[in-house]
């Protein structure tokens, strides 16, 4: 059995947010007393970069508005006013620049983070970020870990069509040396981004557009939450469904609904996709022969490919259905609001799927 | 190779004294003239409605039938306006940015599709595919509407390639934003354009702020096309990109030029009149600066030559309203009426459908 | 059964080539008569190439050192002779720039060929072709195809370290609208290409330097192989081996070792690795009741991950033992001889893997 | 915003008399001037040495111990020679490409550890993983060795940042060939350090090829520098790197600009006296032009320098040569006689070991 220590604190339904009434610090979080507080998962980012900012003098955050405007969507509000220009930049529009900037000031003693104003454009840095970030620390025997923090939105946002709605986990997770965080709510962004900032390697931390207004309570006290760990965001016996980033909370819609028909799901949010906890995957689908994996990636190569052959090579003998895979359709993004909806890997979707998992 | 020394023949953004107007006016004359007013008479008011459409913009009810991100052209129709009037649309390509609504209605793209294609309706532009950022047309050779800032840049580029390889005669104009210039793809592309003296032009529409970040933040030089020419053995133009005259006489410099096998950076000072997309609070910039630019708007400083030309009266520019005003009320019809996409639109055109 | 057609000419094996030897023009073969000639998959790609460009004016050949330099691996040898400098054009080191250009071309009516020197530089024009090539079609409804072939080597050269031994079949076959050709012989290097400048997609064409010299009898008549038919390279009964491009070779040596330890290989080639011609590693499977997958793609979201994903949905009942998956170990190519000699899926390991999925 | 005029002080390459050699040799003095020359010859001979064991240079037997690609400096020794002269190991950063065994044996890696590297040997330089293409040095902020054409001009960059954001007072040297500045990484990084005035020096080694491809076919001016430095609203300066002397002075007035803050563009003419890589067999350039640079070799004329000032006599140099030959001959030893990385190395460094 799993142990009950690794379910997170209850998710919070999100509510309409109105960014006016955020604090004018998008690092403060709203007191509840009894050690909590209420975050937005945006907030939840602001605050553990603030925190890790006063902590260490050697983070940096760089990119595209972040500094003057707030951040793009106002992620890294506040800390222009609170750490001043020297330390919150504003770049002009030259990604494979500053994400290269980035590798040398990692090179010599710094600890930069940067925006990608959405991870569609961090497809211009991709070779500093794969050539020179991701092997730095091996090619040089050791002597060069890169302590590189790469955010920013990922997956669709709303009808933003094509070159803008890709989510790369799959993607970066493929390179060796490189760790991918794909945070689901307000609390594991928070204990993740923490860690990101204290290891040695660089990481891609893909947050969600769609979820920045999504609220949760969290412990006001420090924590942090580890790599490679992965988090049960519901429990249930028939089916297990792995799912990542937004689309825990369409599994979790799914599992809602399908529970009112009988069918009892786990939702395992892995939580970083690289290092992947394939052992609770492993432990979760022992328990419920019955795997479905949920991704915004498309499905040739996405993070659901990778699973499925784990859990072949793992699982092979506890398996009763094959692992039924639900992703972004093998198409780029279209704008029309009928197709938007297609494509996406949507309660709908998920529900079929368990179906048809469970049916065989 | 041929020498480094650049030709250069900048002009300088500043009004242009009226002796200088009226000489462009008489050379552009009076139906080109009224007809280039009532593209951006056009391209304004098919904003105008847009944003109302996109429910951003309140007006007693919210009204939202555009979604996804909507950048708006207003304030700088001159520019594109003045170039397109240069071009010959059986050979000349045009790309753009994601800003792109003007240009196809500028390149004649029917207003009917791009509002549906706002709408996201089969019956859009491209059949509901790209929304705003992106506008098409194959006929008219416009290769977008992009949304990766400087993505187009080497695509306009191969436009001119291609111009140059099939021996058209042809030209190509990019258009790219001030945000544009310190990406890689500008200095790749204008590289390659200067050395193989491309049928070329490059315009920098210089409104002064990339999203929030001010020129002078993004751009370590003053004037962008100026300094950097040089650097790529190209002759530079900067201009008043709020005046259509000038807009249209640098035009005309710079489409000779490329059209003789000299690649051009051109500059056109510029101001949005809207935030960056519809969900721009725009605090960076002060409402003086807005109003002030505002005065400078390029359709009533149109208004006024045409005027000072005595080449149309008051009724003649309302005839103009009322025109453009039914072109989108049917445009909006068109689109409210018209089909979402079917579904096997998923899957089509993932791959190209037959061989040409 | 697999049908007989489906295999390919024999291998011929690899002798040591000479460059000064080869014809000036390199896409001129060694009559052998009988309708046969004798290539290297060099001279086939320019072969390729010659013969399409004589068709069809819209081809033009671009890229670093094509021209005057003959190639970088000599593999576009005397087509600036043939061609002139319109049609096969030197660029400067500007892949980003000049991948749009092609892309710019393609969209006015020409039909471009640019070679990556190797594929680890496709990397600075990653956002070229993903967020353009890719989504042009789709994203203008099919107005504009972009018929367009990126070609080069890929895959580790010979001891040539990190940043210069990447292998991209998972890489680019994760994006709809791409299709990946990896061919593992002249006869089907050949084939494909020239099927590669008949349509309107934009291509990956993924060569590799270790095979350049690799020889083989094929016809002199015109032929050309669809994508998305895999090809028999051996046939056997106890274990499937689906390889690609260079393991192909290293998985038939190794079951050449098998065959004498009575283990008898059926090796696929897939050809294309999208589109992916799973049915007929299916019909291989069902036969064997065993996969392993051989590739040069790193093992996190490789090309094995998919096929055993897919293996898992078609063939969940024929599966005796899971698919193993032999690939480049996860780490950046190091340059010692030893380290590099294990980072790669070699004969050793594909004899490893074949046995484990057999002793199950 | 600082204005966009170029502070230019363009220097153009050309022998300077011998009257201004004889004052930058007094300037440099002769314990340094005998320095220098000697790492010269360390580097011309360490590469020498490595060209035969890599088995292409045939001298009888064939010998190869070393594999990969091999891009020799041989005749370039001049420029990063002079500018290393002026730089701080403990707050100044090098970064270079693929070409990097002269600045590795510069800063001061020891060269037993470099030919260990190339032999992929444990007690190489960066343990066997890198091979002739990635030398480093964290001690001696040498930052690479890098193989992406392009690609170490941001990390120059941020070595630049980084010494700007921790106030060390250090500056960055990054070092490319002519190949690498049509690279968008250059205009990336060249319009960063202008616009934040990082102390940045970036060395364009032209040696006139990119491989086959010649510099003026490749990039769109004749001057790069020249030309260029303006759009980054930098001063730049260009002079003969065939020439110690020319290369160290220019270097002191460069890495003084940047240290007061000033990032400029320096462009050495050079050129490189082997092939490409040991692969390379040349055809793009005549017998007779490497014939004539190969007159200009920059250890022949620093040899003349020193004898004309009468600092050194035939049998110092001799000796300099058997030192060197000691010191290479040592570390061939030390490279046969090390162990292969232990298998267990290659799943080692992927990620990080410890938190620093
Ligand atoms: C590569 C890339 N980075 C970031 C963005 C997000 N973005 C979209 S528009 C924009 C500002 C562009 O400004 P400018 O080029 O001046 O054009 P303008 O919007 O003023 O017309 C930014 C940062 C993007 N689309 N692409
Ligand atoms: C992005 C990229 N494209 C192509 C190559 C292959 N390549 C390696 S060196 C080189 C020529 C570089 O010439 P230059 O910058 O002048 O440096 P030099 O070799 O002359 O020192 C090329 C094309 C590469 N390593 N990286
Ligand atoms: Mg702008
Ligand atoms: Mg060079």
């Amino acid at each position: 059995m799993i142990p009950a220590s690794r379910l997170a604190p209850p998710l919070r339904a999100s509510r309409p947010i109105n960014l006016k009434t955020e604090p004018i610090n998008g690092a403060k979080g709203i007191p509840l007393g009894n050690g909590q507080q209420l975050l937005s998962l945006r907030m939840a980012i602001c605050q553990a970069l603030d925190e890790e900012m006063r902590r260490d003098e050697r983070i940096f955050v760089m990119g595209e508005e972040v500094a003057q405007y707030n951040g793009a969507y106002k992620v890294t509000k506040g800390l222009l006013d609170s750490f001043g220009p020297d330390r919150v930049i504003d770049t002009p529009i030259t990604e494979n620049g500053f994400a290269g900037l980035a590798v040398g000031a990692a090179m010599t003693g710094l600890r930069p983070v940067i925006e990608f104003m959405s991870w569609n454009f961090s497809f211009v840095a991709f070779d500093q970020i794969v050539s020179n970030a991701s092997k730095m620390c091996y090619m040089t025997g050791g002597m060069f870990p890169i302590p590189l923090v790469m955010r920013g939105p990922n997956g669709a946002g709303p009808r933003v069509s094509s070159q803008h709605s890709h989510a790369v986990e799959a993607l970066y997770s493929h390179f060796p040396g490189l760790i991918v965080v794909s945070p689901s709510t307000p609390y594991d962004a928070k204990g993740l981004l923490k860690t990101a900032l204290r290891q040695d390697n660089p990481v891609c931390f893909l947050e969600n557009e769609m979820l920045y207004g999504h609220e949760q309570d969290i412990p006001v006290a420090e924590y942090l939450i580890p790599f490679g760990v992965g988090d049960l965001k519901r429990e249930g016996g028939d089916c297990t469904i792995v799912a990542i980033n937004r689309c825990v909370h369409w599994a979790l819609e799914a599992a809602e609904t399908l529970a009112k028909e009988g069918i009892s799901c786990e939702v395992v949010d892995p939580r970083t996709i690289k290092p992947l906890d394939i052992e609770l995957i492993v432990e979760s689908v022992r328990k419920t022969g019955r795997c479905v994996v949920v991704e915004e990636c498309y499905r040739t190569g996405g993070v659901g490919a990778e699973i499925a052959a784990q859990l072949m090579e793992l699982a092979f003998d506890d398996l009763d259905a094959p692992v039924e895979r639900v992703t972004t359709t093998e198409n780029p993004m279209p704008y029309a609001e009928n197709l938007e909806h297609e494509t996406l890997p949507k309660p709908h979707r998920i529900i079929a799927a368990v179906k048809k998992a469970c049916s065989r | 190779m041929s020498p480094a020394k650049s030709r250069e023949s900048t002009r300088q953004a500043g009004e242009l004294p009226e002796r200088e107007r009226a000489a462009i006016r008489a050379e552009i004359g009076r139906e080109r003239l009224l007809a280039m007013y009532r593209q951006m008479v056009l391209i304004r008011r098919f904003e105008e409605r847009a944003e109302v459409l996109s429910g951003q913009f309140r007006e007693g009810t919210r009204i939202k039938k555009i979604a996804g991100f909507l950048h708006l052209y207003i304030g700088q129709e001159a520019v594109q306006t003045g170039f397109r009037a240069h071009l010959d649309p059986a050979r000349d390509a045009t790309v753009t940015t994601y800003r792109c609504h003007g240009l196809a209605l500028l390149v004649g793209i029917p207003p009917n599709e791009l509002m549906a294609e706002l709408f996201g309706k089969v019956t859009g532009n491209v059949r509901g595919k790209g929304g705003s950022m992106h506008f098409f047309s194959k006929e008219k050779l416009m290769l977008g509407g992009h949304g990766i800032v400087g993505g187009q840049i080497p695509i306009g580029t191969g436009a001119a390639f291609s111009a140059k390889y099939r021996k058209t005669g042809g030209v190509s104009v990019t258009f790219m934003g001030d945000g544009a210039v310190p990406q890689g793809t500008f200095h790749e592309s204008l590289n390659m354009a200067g050395l193989w003296k491309l049928p070329a032009i490059y315009v920098v529409e210089n409104n002064q702020y990339a999203m929030g970040t001010s020129c002078h933040r993004g751009v370590a030089v003053e004037s962008i096309a100026a300094a950097k020419a040089p650097g790529y053995d190209m002759p530079s133009f900067t201009y008043d990109g709020l005046d259509l005259l000038a807009s249209w006489k640098t035009a005309g410099q710079a489409v000779a030029a490329a059209r003789g096998g000299q690649p051009v950076l051109v500059e056109a000072k510029t101001y949005r009149f809207r935030g960056h997309s519809a969900s721009d609070a725009g605090l960076y910039r002060s409402k003086e600066e807005v109003d002030a630019y505002k005065k400078l708007d390029p359709i009533q400083r149109t208004r006024a030559d045409i005027a000072a030309a005595n080449w149309a009266d008051d009724a003649a520019f309302d005839a103009v309203e009322s025109e453009v005003a039914e072109i989108i009320a049917a445009a909006v019809a068109f689109a409210d009426t018209s089909a979402d996409p079917p579904s096997s639109d998923l899957s089509r055109h993932v791959y190209a459908e037959a061989a040409p």
